[in-house]
C-alpha cells in the first residue's frame, strides 16, 4: 500500500514539474531550442563572424573541430578539472574503505575462467586498447576524447581480470601514473598563468582545424585525461576483486 | 602572477602528489593549508578570467569582500583542524587537501554549474572524512541524500539554463533582472535549487542525514563537518540567495515557513536530546536556519556575522564534546558529569561558547542576535522576532542544563586531558567573543555592501 | 508525426518499462541487468538527440564499467554469505 | 516526447529511493535517478534536424544548423560524477555487509 501511494506521489510530482515546464514560455519546447539566445553559439562560430570551414581556417579562437571537446577542455576547461578530481576522490575513497595496510590477493570467487572466455579475452585485449587510445588521441577531431578512452583502457584491464583469476596489475604503477598525470594537468594550467596571462589559456598554437597536430594543448590535456581516467578506473576494479591476505 | 585561482590551483596539485608517498601527505597538508591564509592576504579583488574567455562564456571567479570574509573564515578554520587532527588522521591527508580546493572554489567560483562540481568534489570529500565515524550506514545516508541534493541543483539549473541560455551567475542575473517573464515561471527552477542547497546546508526538513553524522563524529568529522563545511555552504548559500534568488509572493511563504519550522523543531528536539553531541548537532540545524532566513530577509552583514560566531564557538563545542567522548566512551550527559571539575579552563571556554551562541550579554552573541533582530523588526517581520526569541529561550533552558551537569561532577571523577594545542585554540576563540563582545564598534563598521555582486553586474552591462 | 518522433515515443515507453522493472524488481541480479539495458537505452538516446559524445561515454562507462562494479560487489556478498 | 520521458524517469528513480529498503537497489534507483537527469539535459539542446555539433570534412562549416553543444558538455562531466559517486556508494555498501551482515536497512541497529 506505500508503495502504490509513494508511486502515485512521485508520478503526479513528476506531472506537476511536466506542466510547469509546459506553462513556462521562456522554456523552450523540446527541439526548437533557440540557440541563438544561448551562449552556445560563440561556441559553434568560435567568436568569429566568417565561417568555419573544416580543414582550411587556421588559428581559430579554439583549436577542436569537435565543438563539445572545445568546450570541454578550452572554454570550460576549469570544469573538467574539477571532474578529474571527482574521480581522483573516488578512486582514492573506494582504496581507503577497500584497501587494506596488508598484502591484498585476489579473491576466489567460485567463477572459473573456461577456455573460450581465456583465448577471446587475449584476442580482444588488444582490439579494446587499440580503440581506448584511438578514441583518446582523436578526441579533438572525432566523438569521444579522454573519458571515454581512458574507461576503454580500464575495461581492457578489466577483462585480464576476467580471463585469469590469478592475475593482478601493478597498482603502484597506475598510483604514480595516475598522480603524474593530474600533476601535469595542474601544472600546464599554471603554465598558462605564467606564461600567458589566463589560467588553463591555450598558450601553444591552435593550427587549421581538423588536422591530428592542431588546437594546442587540447591534445595533450585529453592524452593525461584518458591516462588518468583509465588508471584510476583500473584502480578501482582491482580494489573491488582483492581482499585482505589471510595471515 | 597571483590571482584567486592559485587558492584552488596549489591544494589540487598538492593532493595529486600527495598519493606518491604518505609521509609527505601531511606535511603538505599543513603547508598549503598555511599558505592558502597567507596567499589570501596578497590576492587582488575583482573578476578573475579563466581559460582567455571573457565572462559568459569561459569561467570566471569572483572575489569581493563578501568572497574574502569567507574565505579567511574558512581557511583559517580548516587549518586549525587539520593541525589538530593531522597526527591521528595521517591516513585523510589527501582528501583533505582536496576538500581544501573544494571549500575554496564553492565560494569563489562565478559559474552556476561549476559550482554543481565544487559541490559533488566538497561532498565526497565530506563522505570520506564521515567513515573515520566507523557508522557506514551513516555514511551511506549522508552519501545518497547529499546526492539527491546534488541532482535537484543541477536539475534546477538546467531548467533556468533551458529558460536563459548561460551558466554564468552574473549573466543569469542579468537575464532575470531584464527580462520580462511572469514570476509564477522561475517558481519551479528556484525551489528545486533551493532544496538542493538546503540538504547541503543542514536545512530542517531535509537533513535527515546530519543525525546520523554528528551524532558519532569524532575530533576530526564533529568540527569540520559542523563548523568548516557549514560555514561555507552557508555563506555560498547565503550569495545565492543575496543575488540570483528572487524571493516573492508564495515562494517567499513557503520558504520563511520552512526555515521557522526548521528554528523551532531544531530547538525542541535540542531541549528533548539527553547526548551531548545531539544537543549540539540540533542547535546548530536551527542556527542553519537562523541564518538563511537572515539571507532571504536580506539582512546580509548580521547573517555572515553569525555564521562566523557560530563557526567559532561550534568548534570549541565539538572540539570539548569530541576530545571527552573519546576518552569516556560516550557523550551521554551523565556519563560526563563533572567534566569541567578538574580542567576549569577548558570549562570556561565551552561555557562562553555556549553563551556566546544563546546570544547572552556580555558576549559577542548577544550583539549579534540583537543587531539582527532589530533589523528584522525595522524589516517589520515581527512574527519572525518573535520566534528567535522563543527559540532563544529554549535554547537558554537546554544548554544552562548541559553546563549544570558538566560543572557540577557527579559521583564519578573524570579527568580528561586536553593537550596544548586545543587550549591554546580554545584561548583565542574565547578571547575573540569577549572582545567583540565589550567592543562592537568594528563589528558595524561592515555594511551589507560588502557583496558587491550586483554594482559588478551594473558596471558590467550599464556600462 | 515524422519518423523520429516515432522511434522517440518507442524509446520512452521502452526506457520507463525497463526503469520501472529495474526499481521494483526483487532479485539484485535482475535489477543490476535491467540497469545496464536502461544504460544502452540511454546510450541509444543520446544518439538519437546527435549527442554522439555522450553515447560514447555513456555506453563505455555507464553500461560496462558500473553494471561491472555492480556485480563483483554481488559476487564479494554471495562470497561472503556462503562462508 | 523524450524530455517528459526523461522527467518520469527521474521520479521513477525517486520512487526507487523512497520505497526501496535494500542498500544496493538504493544504488541502483540513484543510477536510474542519474541517467533520467542526464537524458533531461541533452533533451534541453536538443534540435529538430540540427547536427551532431563536430566539424567533419562533409558537414565542415559553421553556419550549418548544429544541436546545443554546451548540455553535452555538462552531461560528460556529470556522467563520470555519478559513476564516482556509485563507486563509492558501492564500496559503502561492502563495508556495511562486512560490518552487519545484512544488505536491508532495517535489519541493521545501528543506534
Amino acid at each position: 500500500m506505500k508503495k502504490l501511494l509513494a508511486f502515485v506521489l512521485t508520478i503526479g510530482l513528476g506531472l506537476l514539474i511536466i506542466f510547469a515546464l509546459d506553462a513556462n514560455t521562456t522554456f523552450d519546447d523540446f527541439g526548437f531550442a533557440n540557440l541563438a539566445e544561448r551562449v552556445s553559439t560563440r561556441y559553434i562560430t568560435k567568436g568569429s563572424n566568417v565561417d568555419i570551414i573544416f580543414g582550411q581556417t587556421l588559428e581559430p579562437e579554439s583549436g577542436p573541430a569537435n565543438i563539445v571537446t572545445s568546450i570541454v577542455v578550452d572554454y570550460r576547461s576549469f570544469d573538467t578539472l574539477g571532474e578529474v578530481t571527482v574521480l581522483f576522490i573516488s578512486a582514492l575513497g573506494v582504496a581507503l574503505l577497500l584497501g587494506s595496510a596488508g598484502a591484498q590477493k585476489r579473491m576466489e570467487l567460485n567463477f572459473k575462467p573456461n577456455f573460450m572466455l581465456r583465448v577471446g579475452s587475449r584476442a580482444l585485449f588488444g582490439i579494446i586498447i587499440m580503440t581506448g587510445v584511438y578514441v583518446t588521441l582523436h578526441g579533438h577531431l572525432t566523438p569521444g576524447g579522454g573519458f571515454p578512452g581512458g574507461a576503454m583502457i580500464a575495461s581492457a584491464m578489466l577483462l585480464l581480470y576476467l580471463a585469469d583469476d590469478e592475475f593482478r596489475a601493478r597498482i603502484k604503477g597506475f598510483k604514480i601514473l595516475e598522480s603524474i598525470a593530474g600533476s601535469l594537468y595542474v601544472i600546464i594550467g599554471l603554465l598558462g598563468l605564467v606564461v600567458a596571462t589566463y589560467f588553463l589559456q591555450n598558450f601553444l598554437p591552435n593550427g587549421t582545424v581538423g588536422d591530428l597536430l592542431s588546437s594546442g594543448i587540447v591534445p595533450i590535456i585529453y592524452i593525461l585525461i584518458g591516462l588518468k581516467v583509465g588508471s584510476e578506473i583500473s584502480g578501482m576494479i582491482d580494489n573491488f576483486l582483492t581482499e585482505e591476505e589471510a595471515q | 602572477m597571483m590571482s584567486a585561482i592559485l587558492l584552488i590551483a596549489i591544494p589540487l596539485l598538492a593532493a595529486f602528489l600527495s598519493i606518491l608517498s604518505k609521509k609527505i601527505a601531511p606535511v603538505l597538508l599543513l603547508l598549503v593549508g598555511a599558505a592558502n591564509i597567507i596567499l589570501l592576504w596578497f590576492v587582488p579583488s575583482g573578476i578573475v578570467i579563466i581559460g582567455d574567455f571573457e565572462m559568459p562564456f569561459g569561467i570566471s571567479l569572483f572575489l569581493d569582500s563578501y568572497a574574502r570574509i569567507a574565505l579567511y573564515l574558512v581557511n583559517g578554520l580548516f587549518f586549525i583542524v587539520t593541525i589538530l587532527n593531522v597526527v591521528e588522521y595521517k591516513k585523510l591527508s589527501s582528501i583533505l587537501l582536496v576538500a581544501l580546493a573544494a571549500l575554496n572554489g564553492l565560494l569563489l567560483t562565478g559559474d552556476l554549474f561549476n559550482l554543481f562540481v565544487f559541490l559533488e568534489v566538497a561532498g565526497i570529500a565530506a563522505y570520506l572524512i564521515s567513515t573515520t565515524n566507523k557508522k557506514p550506514l551513516a555514511t551511506f545516508n549522508y552519501l545518497v541524500i547529499g546526492t539527491v541534493g546534488s541532482i535537484l541543483y543541477l536539475f534546477g539549473l538546467m531548467i533556468l539554463y533551458g529558460m536563459f541560455g548561460t551558466l554564468n551567475m552574473m549573466d543569469m542575473i542579468h537575464e532575470i533582472q531584464t527580462a520580462s517573464i511572469a514570476y509564477s515561471s522561475l517558481i519551479l527552477p528556484f525551489f528545486l535549487m533551493f532544496m538542493g542547497l538546503g540538504i547541503e546546508a543542514k536545512l530542517l526538513p531535509f537533513n535527515a542525514w546530519v543525525k546520523g553524522i554528528l551524532k558519532h563524529s569524532n575530533t576530526l568529522s564533529g568540527p569540520m563537518i559542523a563548523s568548516v563545511y557549514a560555514a561555507a555552504i552557508s555563506l555560498m548559500f547565503g550569495r545565492l540567495i543575496n543575488n540570483l534568488f528572487m524571493f516573492e509572493g508564495k515562494l517567499l511563504l513557503v520558504v520563511t515557513v520552512l526555515l521557522a519550522l526548521g528554528v523551532v523543531l531544531g530547538e525542541a528536539m535540542a531541549f528533548s536530546s539527553k547526548k551531548a553531541r545531539e544537543i549540539l548537532l540540533f542547535s546548530s540545524i536551527s542556527q542553519a536556519c537562523i541564518t538563511v532566513l537572515l539571507f532571504v530577509n536580506g539582512i546580509i552583514i548580521w547573517a555572515v556575522y553569525v555564521v562566523i560566531a557560530n563557526a567559532l564557538s561550534k568548534l570549541v563545542l565539538y572540539l570539548i564534546i569530541n576530545r571527552a567522548t573519546k576518552e569516556t566512551k560516550s557523550d551521554d550527559v551523565n556519563d560526563l558529569q563533572g567534566l569541567f571539575a578538574k580542567n576549569i579552563f577548558v570549562g570556561i571556554a565551552f561555557t562562553v561558547a555556549a553563551l556566546s551562541v544563546m546570544g547572552l550579554p556580555l558576549f559577542a552573541g548577544f550583539v549579534i542576535k540583537f543587531n539582527y533582530l532589530t533589523q528584522l523588526a525595522v524589516a517589520g517581520q515581527m512574527a519572525i522576532v518573535a520566534l528567535i526569541l522563543v527559540a532563544s529561550l529554549v535554547e537558554g533552558i537546554y544548554f544552562v542544563k548541559l553546563l549544570i551537569k558538566l560543572w557540577y561532577s557527579g559521583e564519578k571523577e573524570i579527568n580528561v586531558k586536553f593537550d596544548l594545542p586545543y587550549k591554546a585554540v580554545f584561548a583565542v576563540v574565547t578571547l575573540m567573543i569577549i572582545l567583540f563582545g565589550l567592543y562592537s564598534a568594528p563589528l558595524d563598521s561592515l555594511d551589507n555592501g560588502i557583496d558587491t555582486m550586483q554594482d559588478e553586474i551594473g558596471v558590467i552591462y550599464n556600462g | 508525426m515524422i519518423m523520429l518522433d516515432y522511434i522517440m515515443l518507442v524509446l520512452s515507453i521502452l526506457l520507463l518499462v525497463i526503469a520501472f522493472l529495474a526499481v521494483s524488481e526483487k532479485s539484485l541480479i535482475k535489477s543490476v541487468i535491467f540497469l545496464s539495458a536502461l544504460s544502452m537505452l540511454s546510450v541509444v538516446a543520446f544518439v538519437v538527440m546527435k549527442a554522439p559524445d555522450v553515447a560514447l561515454t555513456e555506453a563505455v562507462i555507464g553500461s560496462g564499467l558500473v553494471t561491472a562494479l555492480f556485480v563483483f560487489t554481488l559476487l564479494s556478498i554471495k562470497k561472503e554469505e556462503s562462508k | 516526447m523524450i524530455q517528459y520521458a526523461a522527467i518520469l524517469l527521474m521520479m521513477i528513480g525517486l520512487y526507487g529511493l523512497l520505497t526501496n529498503r535494500n542498500v544496493i537497489k538504493i544504488v541502483i534507483s540513484l543510477n536510474v535517478l542519474e541517467i533520467g537527469l542526464n537524458i533531461f539535459i541533452i533533451s534541453i539542446g536538443f534540435v529538430y534536424d540540427g547536427i551532431a555539433p563536430i566539424l567533419t570534412s562533409v558537414n565542415n562549416s559553421s553556419a550549418l544548423l548544429f544541436v546545443d553543444p554546451l548540455p553535452q558538455a555538462l552531461v560528460l562531466t556529470a556522467i563520470v560524477i555519478g559513476v564516482g559517486t556509485t563507486a563509492l556508494g558501492l564500496a559503502i555498501v561492502k563495508s556495511i555487509y562486512q560490518k552487519y551482515k545484512t544488505l536491508e536497512i532495517d535489519e541493521v541497529e545501528e543506534i
